[in-house]
């Protein structure tokens, strides 16, 4: 999960190895990359809101 | 080679049924978007509305260290032989504390008719902060022709309202109500005979 | 023209196979028959690119008496009644009819010869949803000459002007784009079934052509979105005809929350029209420079990034509406960010031609013109993104500018470099070189001409969609004017580049171009009407 | 070769011509308020990275075109990725967005801090009108287009502010902080004026804020921004910025205008008055829909000839007091006196060919208005 997580935020960069990504394709598990992807994204949601709700003090 | 066919097939069957899936979710969702905005304003006051049901008053200590100003506007809109008018245009008020303000409706027209005043609350993060404990926005009213009617709005600002509000003003616009089957508004171009 | 496209099978290829596509040739069915009921992916996008070439040309028309009636100040041409519909028409028709099919045919065309499958997924599906656009857009059509007039309130058709205040044809408007809507849904379902089933033993994910992983992710965005595009003009349909008061204030509606709705739709297919353009010109720049991609992992993980992206950033185009202080910091800091990502594939890009070895094919003009004006279109949409700046931006001329350098020197080139890239495959002869030239340069001087003065229309000032303007802003409009005349007409020339194509020319070999790695190019040009009916052994050597 | 040089000569061309065109006056207005100049500069900085960053990047990409021609033998090297390379090449963009954010973020509060006014003026949009009433001061008024139709169509010479100048502007106070309160009528409008940065979008049923402390006396064009339909491009605002001594007097003279205005309506207006005050209001405010030929258009009905208008002059009146509910045409009990509902009625019922010889007092009117409030 760590490392699909670690895939998600380079991803949100948009920067990768190519052999990360070897690796990420070829554990074949696309539902734990969702997975992943979605926290991630809530995550950053969350954190975004959050300087939003602290900078408009 | 068939066998591997036979798997694709099963593959774009299963594919298919997953996007139908996730396709009919979707739409609903767009029209569980609108409860969603709905219950999404009213704990930020995104849009200014404010509820439409009357609320409890909070017994809190009034907080008379501040006063904060609220306005009230009235407006009617177009097609509506009504007027709203406040007897009070603006009050000043200590959060916490219960006020009681007197609007006044009347009907200039000659038939009866029904309107309903629809609040916005600027700015809209007061919203939150604005309980009502009674209003005349909560129904619609039914005036015969030229009849005039008092209705209260009694209020209250919590005291959490953040400090940098000083102002508060509340619109109240009346809309007319429209009979069931005259909802769907005439909408034919020139052969109407509406004119002036 | 259209019926030369593609060519009749060759017998050496149409090798009948188990389970194949229903067989043309037995008894040959009438030519009209054949293009009607079609399930052979190349003749789908082929007539999915002659399709959108048309509405390209007549939302061009539209778009060309706009600027008609912006040559000079005053009303001239047409009253504002008239000019309203143009713009809304032009718009409507630009985004649905002519960018995003375009797509669809270029994803038909190109994604099963990129992946080594027989044909699409579904090929029935594939030609009902290809018929379903000329329905949708006769009836788009056809509301301009109703009692009323056609869409008047711009193609983000925002309420109430659009429900209560619409006129009569409005409910014809909806329908046409539901019927639009449900042919881009099931053109999705299509590509993502046969990306993710049909690719030829060996290629995994990671192997794809970028065209293809773009369209994937494009494919999945529309599955998203088209739902609640659909979800929108149900309610306003309602709205109008039923009585409900979604989007009306007098029954306790909120105009806003259409906006909301709208741009939620609105964002991500801002995405939708430039997505499979990035897969385009990433197929192009490393041809033509004789070097690998630089950084696909990067191009394809900043893909999916800038998708998911794209469903936070709506209310940046209601920076006005009156949103409250902390959603409008939101919306600023995660638009800001959303061009982290769009920087890196340019400079990616730009690293792919750094130490290639590069040539100035047609394709390569306009993929190379794409870089550099999308980049423009994306520079405004930064200066766009920081919220007190766009309380002066919003609404002008700038924002006009805007958005079409990243869908017309954007969307559109790109568009036109694959229509170069893919030609000698569809055809098997290369598009006339002086001509491809001209087409190109008078294309990129019609465009600056037409969309670089209103970056200074709007920031002195001008609002967008008027049919009259106030006297300083005369001169921009001139040349916006000229260069949107110089620009349309420089477009017939591609349509004599594609018969002179069809027709003959130069014969391709397979292998069109020199640095051409993909799948596509094994097979012979032009290509025939049956391919890769045996799956093509993948060999995953370049990636 | 010739292409990069058309390349490199037409950006060379317009890099050099976009500072030279922003110098010229087709750039954002700095405006006259604080808050439009902490605008102008965050919209110079931005375009300033902007052009900085396409610099170096288009700088790196026609310098790999020119020097790596195949043309003139260039062998591509193999290399596809480099993590640190990419690592920089995105933290750099960050930390410019993220240095980019904090005075944009400084300048968004400063913009929404609506309190403490001096001044509420409440701001309502109308297809195609602006509405302004400055609340507590009873004075309210309603701001027209003033151009001439003539310079629209093109018979007559385009004047200095065409299509940016209006009847009566909104006028305001210099060195106050004034509170705008924005609503619509109908459909949603933008208000806008370039010079003092404030654009904000007049929703109905709903009201948003936006302020505004001009700096120095002028006067200040702009129009409505939103399409908001027919005659969007017709809607101008123009606010006229006077020292606050010049404001009292006005504010003054607007009061007792408008009670001699309502006093007018008890004396006796003739015919010819009635025709000529009718003209006058029903070009500004109804022509722009029912035509100046009463015509009409479209969805607006002809008034010339208009029978079921002609046969019933109650009705007619009382379309004109209370508009009809869900088109374009609005309410003007409170957007007109008594003396303009009666000129208008008397002139749409005389003029076009219409000649049924109709006409109604002001005093009826106002008689009738008060009647319908008892």
């Amino acid at each position: 999960m760590w490392q699909a997580i670690k895939s998600v935020l380079a991803a949100f960069l948009g920067v990768q190895k190519d052999s990360r990504r070897r690796e990420d394709f070829a554990s074949n598990r696309p539902g734990i990359f969702i997975a992943a992807g979605l926290l991630v994204g809530l995550v950053f949601v969350v954190l975004v809101a959050l300087v939003a709700v602290l900078a408009a003090r | 080679m068939s066998n591997e066919q036979a798997t694709n097939r099963e593959g774009v069957r299963r594919t298919v049924t997953r996007t139908l899936v996730v396709l009919a979710g979707m739409f609903a969702f767009a029209f569980a978007l609108v409860p969603l905005y709905d219950v999404f304003c009213e704990v930020t006051g995104l849009n200014g509305k404010t509820s439409n049901t009357a609320q409890m008053l909070v017994h809190e200590e009034v907080d008379t260290s501040r006063m904060v100003t609220v306005q009230f506007i009235t407006r009617a809109s177009a097609g509506l032989p009504w007027e709203l008018d406040v007897q009070t245009r603006q009050v000043r008020v200590h959060p916490g504390q219960s006020n009681e303000v007197f609007f006044t409706f009347r009907n200039r027209g000659g038939e009866a008719s029904r309107a309903k005043a629809v609040p916005s609350v600027s700015p809209s993060e007061a919203s939150v902060h604005l309980r009502k404990l009674s209003c005349f926005c909560f129904q619609e009213q039914r005036l015969a022709g030229g009849e005039r009617l008092e209705a209260p709005l009694v209020f209250q600002l919590t005291r959490d309202l953040p400090a940098d509000i000083k102002t508060v003003t509340l619109v109240y616009t009346l809309y007319p109500v429209q009979p069931a089957q005259a909802a769907v508004l005439p909408r034919g171009p020139i052969e109407e005979g509406d004119s002036a | 023209m259209a019926f030369h496209l593609p060519p009749k099978p060759t017998p050496q290829h149409s090798t009948a196979t188990a389970g194949g596509v229903a067989e043309p040739g037995h008894a040959k069915p009438h030519w009209l028959m054949r293009w009607l009921l079609t399930t052979n992916h190349k003749e789908i996008g082929s007539l999915y690119l002659i399709f959108s070439l048309t509405m390209f040309f007549i939302g061009g028309i539209f778009a060309l008496v706009v600027r008609a009636e912006l040559f000079q100040p005053g009303l001239q041409l047409v009253r504002p009644e008239f000019f309203n519909q143009m713009t809304t028409m032009h718009g409507l028709i630009m985004v649905f009819g002519a960018i995003m099919p375009a797509f669809v045919g270029l994803a038909n065309w190109m994604v099963p010869l990129q992946i080594g499958a027989p044909d699409m997924a579904l090929p029935r599906l594939n030609n009902f949803s290809f018929w379903l656009l000329p329905v949708a857009f006769g009836l788009l059509l056809s509301t301009l000459l109703m009692p009323g007039g056609g869409p008047n309130f711009g193609w983000t058709f925002y309420a109430p002007l659009s429900t209560t205040y619409a006129p009569p044809s409005t409910t014809f408007f909806i329908l046409s784009l539901h019927i639009a809507g449900i042919s881009s849904i099931l053109g999705a379902i299509n590509i993502i079934a046969t990306i993710l089933n049909l690719r030829a033993p060996g290629m995994r994910m990671m192997d794809m052509p970028l065209f293809v992983w773009t369209w994937l992710i494009t494919a999945f965005l529309l599955i998203a979105v088209m739902p609640v595009l659909a979800g929108v003009i149900t309610m306003m349909l309602m709205d109008i005809n039923f009585g409900t008061s979604f989007f009306n204030a007098a029954g306790g509606g909120d105009p806003v929350l259409f906006q909301h709705l709208f741009w939620f739709f609105g964002h991500p297919e801002v995405y939708i029209m430039i997505l499979p353009a990035f897969g385009i010109v990433s197929a192009i720049i490393p041809t033509f420079s004789r070097k690998r991609l630089f950084g696909y992992a990067s191009m394809v993980y900043a893909t999916a990034a800038i998708a998911l992206l794209s469903f936070l950033v709506w209310a940046h185009h209601m920076f006005v509406v009156g949103l409250p202080l902390v959603a409008e910091l939101f919306f600023m800091y995660t638009t800001m960010l959303i061009a982290v990502p769009t920087g890196v594939k340019i400079f990616n890009w730009v690293a792919t031609m750094f130490r290639g070895s590069i040539s100035f094919e047609p394709p390569m003009l306009f993929a190379l013109a794409f870089v550099v004006q999308f980049t423009v279109g994306g520079f405004s949409g930064l200066m766009l993104a920081i919220s007190p700046a766009d309380f002066q931006y919003h609404d002008t001329y700038f924002v006009v500018a805007h958005f079409h350098y990243v869908l017309v020197p954007g969307a559109l080139f790109a568009i036109l470099a694959g229509a170069y890239y893919w030609l000698p495959k569809w055809t098997g002869h290369y598009p006339h070189l002086r001509l491809s030239q001209w087409h190109f340069w008078l294309s990129v001087i019609g465009v600056n001409l037409t969309f670089f003065p209103m970056h200074f229309s709007g920031l002195a000032g001008m609002p967008r969609r008027i049919p009259d303007y106030a006297l300083q802003f005369a001169d921009f409009n001139m040349a916006a004017s000229l260069g949107a005349f110089l620009f349309g007409a420089s477009q017939l020339l591609f349509v004599l580049v594609i018969i002179k194509c069809v027709r003959g020319g130069e014969k391709a070999p397979a292998k069109a171009w020199e640095g051409a790695e993909d799948l596509e190019w094994s097979v012979p040009s032009p290509a025939p009407l049956h391919t890769f009916e045996t799956p093509p052994e993948f060999h995953p050597d370049r990636h | 070769m010739r292409t990069l040089l058309v390349w490199m000569a037409g950006g060379l061309a317009s890099a050099a011509l976009t500072p030279v065109a922003l110098a010229n006056g087709w750039n954002m207005p700095v405006g006259v308020t604080a808050l439009s100049r902490d605008i102008y500069s965050l919209h110079m900085i931005i375009f300033w990275i902007c052009v900085i960053i396409g610099v170096i990047v288009f700088g790196a990409m026609f310098y790999s075109l020119f020097r790596y021609r195949h043309s003139k033998g260039a062998k591509a090297a193999t290399f596809h990725e480099h993590t640190s390379v990419e690592v920089i090449w995105t933290a750099i963009p960050l930390l410019i967005l993220v240095g980019m954010a904090v005075p944009a973020t400084a300048t968004l509060k400063n913009m929404y801090d609506t309190s403490e006014a001096d001044l509420d003026v409440m701001v309502t949009g109308q297809q195609w009108r602006w509405r302004y009433e400055y609340l507590g001061e009873d004075v309210a008024f309603t701001s027209n287009l003033g151009t001439p139709r003539e310079q629209i169509d093109g018979t007559g010479e385009k004047g200095e502010h065409y299509l940016l100048e209006v009847d009566k502007p909104l006028v305001l106070p210099v060195g106050q902080k004034v509170r705008l309160l924005l609503t619509s009528d109908d459909v949603i409008h933008s208000w806008w004026v370039p010079d003092l940065a404030v654009k904000q979008d007049a929703i109905p049923g709903f009201v948003n804020e936006n302020w505004v402390r001009i700096e120095e006396p002028g006067i200040y064009r702009g129009q409505c921004a939103e399409l908001c339909g027919k005659d969007h491009a017709f809607m101008p605002v123009v606010v006229e910025a006077v020292e606050q001594e010049r404001f009292d007097e006005w504010l003054a003279e607007r009061q007792q205008a408008a009670e001699e205005e309502a006093s007018s309506a008890d004396r006796e207006w003739s015919m010819d008055e009635l025709m000529a005050r009718g003209e006058q209001t029903y070009g500004a405010v109804c022509a722009s829909c029912h035509q100046a030929d009463g015509q009409g258009a479209g969805n607006f009905p002809a008034l010339a000839g208009n029978e079921a208008m002609l046969e019933d002059i109650d009705w007619h009146i009382d379309r004109v007091v209370n508009g009809v509910s869900g088109t374009a045409m609005a309410s003007f009990r409170n957007t007109l006196s008594a003396v303009e509902i009666a000129a208008v009625v008397t002139y749409e019922r005389n003029a076009w060919g219409n000649d049924s010889g109709d006409s109604v007092q002001p005093s009826e009117i106002a008689e009738q208005l008060a009647e319908q409030g008892e």
